[in-house]
């Protein structure tokens, strides 16, 4: 299933602007950033595939959740296009697992750094400036957004040649890779499923002068106990038959209202 | 003094924009000081613009939408403090105590797209799956339309009805309606990890799953983390496959 | 005032009682609340008792007997304080210092059972082997017989030749009597697990006892926490044993 | 060796009886709740095994080491219970592993709800109002209790009930399954090696001003020292020929007191 | 009090032969207290020695030279506080704060010739490769005599020039030469695991370096429990491998 | 390749006394103890290996990276020595892993035994009764070191016993032994890589009161960066072409000293 690439810089210069200007305007909570995929990278996709059918595959394979840092996400756009761009369709399920397995890494790296230090040193020197009636802080924090964009421009490719070379090395061994792919993958799912829910229990039971926090209480039974628990559930409802995400989502934000009513979730 | 009508379009034609930005280009990113920048250039007072701004940035230090989670909108706060301060006449202050509320109403706007992106998602994928890629991406759109409405909408009400109106609202507005929809924020995260268990082989390989909740849940191993032990544990699958395979093949001739 | 035969046999059985109840059906479980109301009803001055057993309860929060470990018997100091807070006429103070003491007994009273019950544990096993199997179940009734002298020891000593005495004795009693057998109640629930050790295969798969301890030991991991993680692992052994079959099998075959 | 189940609600009923009376009073350091749960049990295992020989192997397995938390010690033995009457005799590895494997885990919730929790809420609900000498809060106590006491009498039934399906659905695995139960059992017990014995020495080097715990040093040499070798010496003791369970806990006794008196252990 | 020469001399040997103990034999280990003694006697002052002695050996409690880290050479501040104690007639608490700075370049000393040793230990496996076994051994014990030397050196200063000088000479170090070799000591242990990399199978294992990697960093588990996992893993291999050999022999029989 | 041992008892004091003399004197930063264990055990390995091409190789072997605490280390290398004895030059890499293996965990125990717990001990009351003009502490010191000089003697021959019996329980599966060491070996280094490099950064952000450590910030996205990178770094220094260690050392010293003048590192 070996086929001639077909994208060029130019191509991935193009994602990287589509999928930067959307990214989390479409987020949406059962596949999150996938939309945002779907329109970054639809139109490369539609170049490596001419045949609908298979289109149509590739796109409900992009159309599944992801969530990634938005600048990073590039990276991982361009290695997954590689791989596609050189085993055409057949690479579906090693693309999934591609993807699953780094999302959480680099969320955690992206969100670190791009999310949280750099805009702390940025807004502390703008700030405290700003309060003096100084505008430089501000302005200089505009021109390295600038400068961002500029780089982030360029990142899809970058991913997508970085991921060309390991897909010559590993060449041959998809259905290998795959599997091994898919390990890594659901060790990552199994601990962002203690982590992704973050709602907490403020129920407290007070006795005189005990005072017995719920939330402490599960903790110790099972630690991240509310977040799996959610998981599991949710994952349980999506197996009923007849059951659409759409009544799911209502339904949680029903539930939602009565535990915040009741006081049982914030 | 009250705002000339062009200030009043200009201002929410700003809520709407660092929302947008916010989300994708990140150009301003909807940070106060460069929104408080903006608001003073329009509203022609840059030195409050610049105060009310370098305030709010350093009241949010630290805050950051990760996750998916939802944060107060400190860009609309900003624009709400600056009309204010001006209209009021009572400066700076003021508008920091009648804007922070606006903002806080951002967490629920949020929440609230988010849940109508479901439905354009699932519309764009349903044109997709019948071959009508035109309406799929032009119904995509439909997003960063609703970021400009639904984020720039506080500001539009402030503005045009004044800040009471918006408190009222507020007031107005049920606990268990902001509650929750703030819950329902927190508990959703978890539908996309579910359905990624769903088309994942989840059940024939439970146990790594298993493996990365204890390490994460139990020992508090940041993810970074979980996937190099994933890495580890997957590379020992691929070999440990490799040589079956070979040993397999090899048979009674490796043995001793 | 002197409490009537009748009194004293009653608290003496409600001693036997709620430690064989506390053990096995969980009726009262001995809570000095439920303890105290019945002395209280016993000795006529139901708000004393209650009084008492509200006191012993909130003392005792938290205190449970896991692992096989042995706890003061707040029961017992509660029927003993129930008892003398009548007859010193001194009032439910008086009482709770006098029945504290008596109930910290309890500790070592329970270590002295449990060791006297490793006896008949084996006894009744040796019956089994020799297919004496009514006498196997009989022999298990001592037990609770000696539960109910054992723990209403204390309790009858105090009742009939007064608390003083009790007092005496627990002076007497050398602190490495005391001591030690609280010492060999923490020591000795090693030894069932020292036993298990002997009839699993724990030669031949070390390598998971070492996991569990390092998981345990150095990680602070709870039991549940290890029991998922050894249900990873086991479930990965199953895979594993069920592939090797297949490719021992499948060989050549399925070969590049 | 697959046999007609003979095992109905109403033992399954009798057996919790008789085993939620015993319970922790027959508890003994080298077997702890196991005559306990003989006596329980031992009537339905004469049931399934007429034949006196196996019966007798059965009671022995049943003889050795167990502990849980008694309310749920039920659904083990319920589960492990229809085990055996589907089973038989060749069973009797797998019970052994399924007890060990459970035991631990359900020990840890059991106490923490069963035991904690609970007695920590009734408790102090029922201590502030008896200290008003109100006893409403402890008769509420008591009548909990009696709840309880009827839902533990159907928990070994249910436990039956669900071994029966799982043994219907893992059928005739029942050796791969025995050695993979030893893994997990096995983990376990080198999770309850490290805290089972909570002994610990109060020695302190005190030299002027410095002031060094021997429990912090042994602590930083190997965490939980003191109780694996603990365990590791009864163990070897144990292997000893000649060496009786009953000697053993004199010896520990003995050594015990004099550590107590040195203030060498506490 | 001037010093007589032998004194001096027989000072320069102490701090000499301290430091060659202190990484061989071990029968004094530069001990301050050990090291006070031996002034005390060549001095003529024992109980300045003493003190002096006691008072750096409690300053130091807790210091250890471990995993090749280099420390304050305490016995050598020993050394000249008691030498400075005696010449300046001031007593002890000026020789202290006299002999810590000198101690304190102990590091740098330290770090120094460890470097230079690369170079003896590089020549030594060169003669070996040549088959000249007899220049081998001789070379290493340029080792020993450099420890003497360098480490000597600061006291040879001080107590022939006085200890202005060698005051003089730590403060015209520029810092970036003394904070410099402090921070290349630190950094450099890191070259020997690097080296250790090269020649293991590194590349072909990794998973288990990822797995001692995140055990230690994450989870802070230190070397030992690290090693008993590392047991663990080692162990499950070597079975694996073995089970692997057996079915690849035995193929089919062993399958249903 | 089964040969008759040669070495006795008194070989092995001999290596004991060559080695605890020279000890940590000779160590370099690149292969550590290595120096001193070849002038310890030299003459013992000569003795083994009469033919001058193994002896070089068998040296060879043991000028590679070697650090443990030197009191225990003779244990490790009398049961290294038994095995070479044994097996002769071709257990040369199960000799290096076992070394390996070894010295991590017994540089632990040893480190905070010997080198930290014993001279507070004896330190604290040599210390005080010093103070006091009482030299009875530091005597009492004195002798404890001469017994342990004695002791250290015999370690070379207990370790070379012990040894012995091990190799004759495992003999004849050297090859599978050195594997399943090497696995051992490399989780042991993977935890060193975390650990060895010492060095910090001291530089903080600061911006009004904002206040942030850089080492807080590197520690929240990989824990012990500064320590893995380096020997990264220096693990592909290493590999360069032309690259010598004497090269790297004065690289990183140079390196330090400009990371030092810019208090980057500390
Ligand atoms: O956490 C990863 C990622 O999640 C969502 O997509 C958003 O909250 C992003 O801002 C964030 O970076
Ligand atoms: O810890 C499990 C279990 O151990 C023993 O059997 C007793 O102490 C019980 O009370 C406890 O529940
Ligand atoms: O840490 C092990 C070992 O490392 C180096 O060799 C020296 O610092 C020794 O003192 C130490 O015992």
């Amino acid at each position: 299933m070996n086929r001639e690439p077909v994208l060029t810089k130019k191509d991935c210069v193009k994602g990287a602007c589509r999928w930067s200007l959307m990214a989390v305007t479409t987020f949406n909570y059962d596949t999150q950033l996938a939309p945002a995929v779907v329109f970054g990278i639809g139109p490369l996709l539609r170049k490596i595939y001419p045949d609908d059918d298979e289109y149509v595959e590739a796109l409900n394979n992009h159309f599944r959740y992801f969530n990634t840092h938005p600048w990073v996400a590039n990276l991982v756009l361009g290695a997954t296009l590689a791989l596609e761009d050189k085993e055409g369709i057949s690479a579906a399920d090693a693309v999934q697992n591609i993807k699953v397995s780094l999302m959480g890494p680099l969320a955690g790296i992206g969100d670190t750094l791009i999310w949280t230090l750099l805009p702390t040193i940025l807004g502390s020197i703008a700030g405290y400036m700003a309060l003096e009636g100084n505008p430089v802080g501000t302005i200089l924090w505009l021109l390295t957004n600038v400068f961002f964009i500029a780089v982030r421009t360029q990142l899809m490719w970058v991913g997508y040649r970085e991921g060309t070379k390991l897909i010559t090395k590993f060449g041959g061994k998809i259905a290998q890779i795959t599997d091994a792919a898919s390990v890594l993958g659901l060790t990552v799912v199994g601990a962002l499923a203690a982590t992704v829910v973050t709602a907490k229990t403020p129920l407290t039971f007070q006795m005189g002068e005990v005072n017995m926090a719920l939330a402490d209480l599960l903790d110790k039974i099972l630690p991240s106990m509310i977040s799996v628990l959610t998981v599991w559930a949710l994952y349980k409802l999506i197996g009923r038959k007849g059951m659409k995400v759409t009544t799911i989502i209502l339904l949680v934000i029903l539930f939602s209202m009565v535990c915040s009513a009741f006081g049982i979730l914030a | 003094m009250t705002l000339a009508v062009w200030q009043i379009i200009a201002l929410i034609l700003v809520a709407a924009g660092i929302n947008l930005d916010r989300r994708g280009l990140s150009l301003t990113h909807a940070r106060p000081a460069i929104v408080g920048l903006i608001c003073g250039l329009i509203l022609g007072d840059v030195n409050s613009g610049l105060y009310i701004g370098g305030t709010f940035t350093l009241m949010s230090l630290g805050v950051a939408a990760i996750g998916g989670s939802s944060v107060p909108d400190y860009g609309v706060a900003t624009i709400i403090a600056c009309a204010f301060a001006q209209t009021t006449g009572q400066g700076p202050e003021v508008g920091l105590t009648i804007g922070l509320p606006v903002g806080m109403l951002g967490v629920q706007m949020d929440v609230l797209f988010k849940i109508c992106n479901s439905f354009i998602a699932q519309k764009a994928q349903r044109y997709a799956n019948e071959k009508e890629f035109k309406k799929m991406y032009t119904i995509m759109l439909l997003s960063p339309v609703m970021v400009a409405v639904f984020m720039s909408f506080p500001t539009a009400v402030a503005l045009t009805a004044g800040a009471p109106l918006v408190q009222a609202i507020l007031d107005v507005l049920p606990a268990w309606v902001t509650g929750g929809l703030s819950v329902a924020g927190k508990l959703l995260p978890g539908l996309g990890i579910a359905m990624l268990l769903h088309y994942m082989p989840a059940k024939k390989y439970f146990n790594y799953i298993l493996i990365g909740f204890v390490v994460s849940a139990y020992i508090k191993v940041p993810v970074l983390g979980v996937a190099l032990l994933g890495t580890a544990l997957a590379y020992k699958f691929y070999t440990d496959n490799e040589a079956r395979a070979t040993v397999g093949f090899a048979g009674g001739l490796e043995d001793e």
